[in-house]
């Protein structure tokens, strides 16, 4: 895999399997995994099933994590820690959606990771309303 | 007092019988200033490790905890999922292999959980977490060989119910600002729960 | 009813039907009404649809909208121009997810249209990953 | 020259030939630089609006516009849909109930659906978009009494080909910044057929 690999962490289940088709339409390059809800389905994050989607699209170059809400961090970092060590995985602090639409037009361009971190945080500074 | 299998065991079926019990005072809290789940939450945590407790055998306290957090963390889900899950992971790298702790000991496993938690959740005291509740609470008993768990189970009420004048700065209850104020904190609860469980535990034991 | 009602437009029917039940959870007694898709079920939105979700939710304290990308913000637009005039509809300049989240907790106060915007568009400056 | 419902009709059915005819065309130029659905887009608006055009009968261009607006609106899709349809629905207005137009009148209903192209998509010249074809070329007709159709046709593919150039500024492309440089905006081309199916329409019909 020549392109750094992103993946989705929710609250729900349906969120992430809709940014998933989004961004799957822009750039079916990159690599993508979700991992939402809880796993009985409810609402909430579960840290093995992060882990499992981290693990299942990993390269050498590197994966970036976008989150929804709070708890789902604390459950990422956790997830981080329970899988092997020494991987290149970093988490966005950038909005779910729109961040995740910059880091996939990034890491289509095979751009490194820290390059794709950069333009999903960038998506918070975006005027999504052009003023005339 | 030496803490084995056994007084995990009992403190952490008491533990259970706190959260089943109050279940639902801990998701009316939530409901206040969070999403109402908390006591949900808990209670289907309890239940699983209940489970695992009825169904597994475990030869020293470190293993038993390392157990639970695998539980916890499976299980709880939202916020406070990971960070019991934590802490007891945290605790049971810090039981180690020893057979009996003594109360010194089993505070140091206290603090390593502690120490968890707010690695994971990054709060500090104040911010109307469950960290209001740990962090006072251990460094008050810090050093001491013996614990008056009267003492304890009320410097943990009080300090669970401390978090009710507290403005949110962690978790759900953040996005309330000002509003969260005059509400105790669920995570808290719980966590007094956990404590007062200790209590009555090694109380009797003693 | 004295709440500011919400709606979501968002290419996706998942991530809006998503995103409700995130909200939902955390203040029943917002309305939130959701737009996501096109008429086929694919990616992409539809003006009637989001009128149609405007109108069902509408009420005179006003109602906020918050859309995921470009294309959905002109649909959205012209969706307020095909539906009644004169009608309180402010579209929040903000992350669609975060926003939202921020929104249905102010909506929920029963603060005004103007509050419940800012507190969205608020939600782009709000760091998801506290710094210790 | 008079502009009826019959010519209307003709432009139309020439157009959805274009897009039919070049619809790969269309998704190619917007997978390079979009989500590649522009002309799978194009294509479903127009086979609805050609459904449209055989099943009901207009009596003044004004209505034919209004009723394509509405196809267009609700079966295009993407930024395109709401962009034509805004255009076809100002067009619509501006036609009013006029029978027949005369060259500068229907100038004055295009220029009208380039204002709510415009208004609707906030673009500018040279932001790599639909806009760099509508806006110059009417800008360069406007006041014409005759209009030369091959001067018009050639000046809208020059135009559509300009945006080869652009760093777009609007729409998905933009998300790309400098690399969407290269690449015909998809937009720009679909407008291009627009006008070279009016053109193919009026010139044979002078
Ligand atoms: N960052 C944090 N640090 C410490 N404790 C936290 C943090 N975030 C949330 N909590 C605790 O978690 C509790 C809420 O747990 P729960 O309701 O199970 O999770 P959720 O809010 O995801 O639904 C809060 O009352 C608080 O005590
Ligand atoms: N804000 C805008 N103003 C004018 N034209 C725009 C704008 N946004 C997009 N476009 C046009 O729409 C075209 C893309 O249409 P389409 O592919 O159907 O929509 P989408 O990008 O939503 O998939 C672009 O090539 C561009 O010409
Ligand atoms: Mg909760
Ligand atoms: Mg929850
Ligand atoms: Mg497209
Ligand atoms: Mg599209």
């Amino acid at each position: 895999m020549d392109k750094v690999s992103l993946v989705f962490v929710s609250h729900s289940a349906d969120i992430v399997k809709g940014i998933k088709s989004l961004l799957f339409e822009m750039q079916p390059e990159v690599n993508i995994a979700v991992a939402g809800g809880e796993d009985d389905g409810g609402i909430g994050t579960n840290a093995q099933a992060i882990e499992e989607a981290i693990s299942s699209v990993y390269s050498d170059k590197g994966t970036v994590v976008l989150f929804d809400l709070g708890s789902a961090l604390l459950n990422t970092e956790l997830a981080i820690e329970l899988g092997e060590e020494g991987r290149k995985i970093r988490i966005a602090d950038a909005p779910i959606l729109e961040g995740g639409y910059s880091a996939v037009v990034e890491a289509g361009f095979g751009s490194d990771i820290d390059k794709v971190v950069e333009a999903a945080e960038k998506a918070r500074e975006m005027q999504k309303i052009p003023q005339r | 007092m030496k803490i084995t299998v056994k007084e995990i065991e009992a403190w952490l079926e008491a533990f259970r019988e706190e959260i089943t019990a109050h279940k639902e005072e801990l998701s009316d809290l939530d409901q206040a200033i969070g999403d109402g789940d908390h006591g949900i939450n808990m209670a289907r945590g309890v239940k699983e490790m209940h489970n695992l407790l009825e169904t597994k055998s475990f030869q020293v306290p470190g293993e038993i905890l390392k157990a639970v957090s695998m539980v916890f963390i499976g299980k709880i889900g939202g916020a406070a999922g990971p960070l019991y899950g934590s802490a007891f992971m945290k605790m049971a790298a810090e039981a180690g292999t020893k057979e009996a702790l003594s109360a010194e000991e089993f505070l140091g496993v206290l603090r390593a959980g502690k120490s968890a938690i707010v690695q994971r959740g990054k709060a500090e005291t104040g911010e109307k977490t469950m960290v209001d509740v740990w962090l006072p609470l251990l460094k008050k008993f810090e050093g001491k060989q013996e614990i008056d768990w009267d003492d304890w189970e009320n410097s943990a009420e009080e300090l669970k119910n401390n978090t009710k004048e507290m403005h949110a700065k962690k978790g759900r209850a953040a996005y309330l600002g000002a509003r969260s104020v005059g509400h105790i904190d669920p995570g808290a609860t719980s966590s007094y729960y956990l404590f007062k469980a200790l209590a009555d535990t090694l109380r009797e034991g003693s």
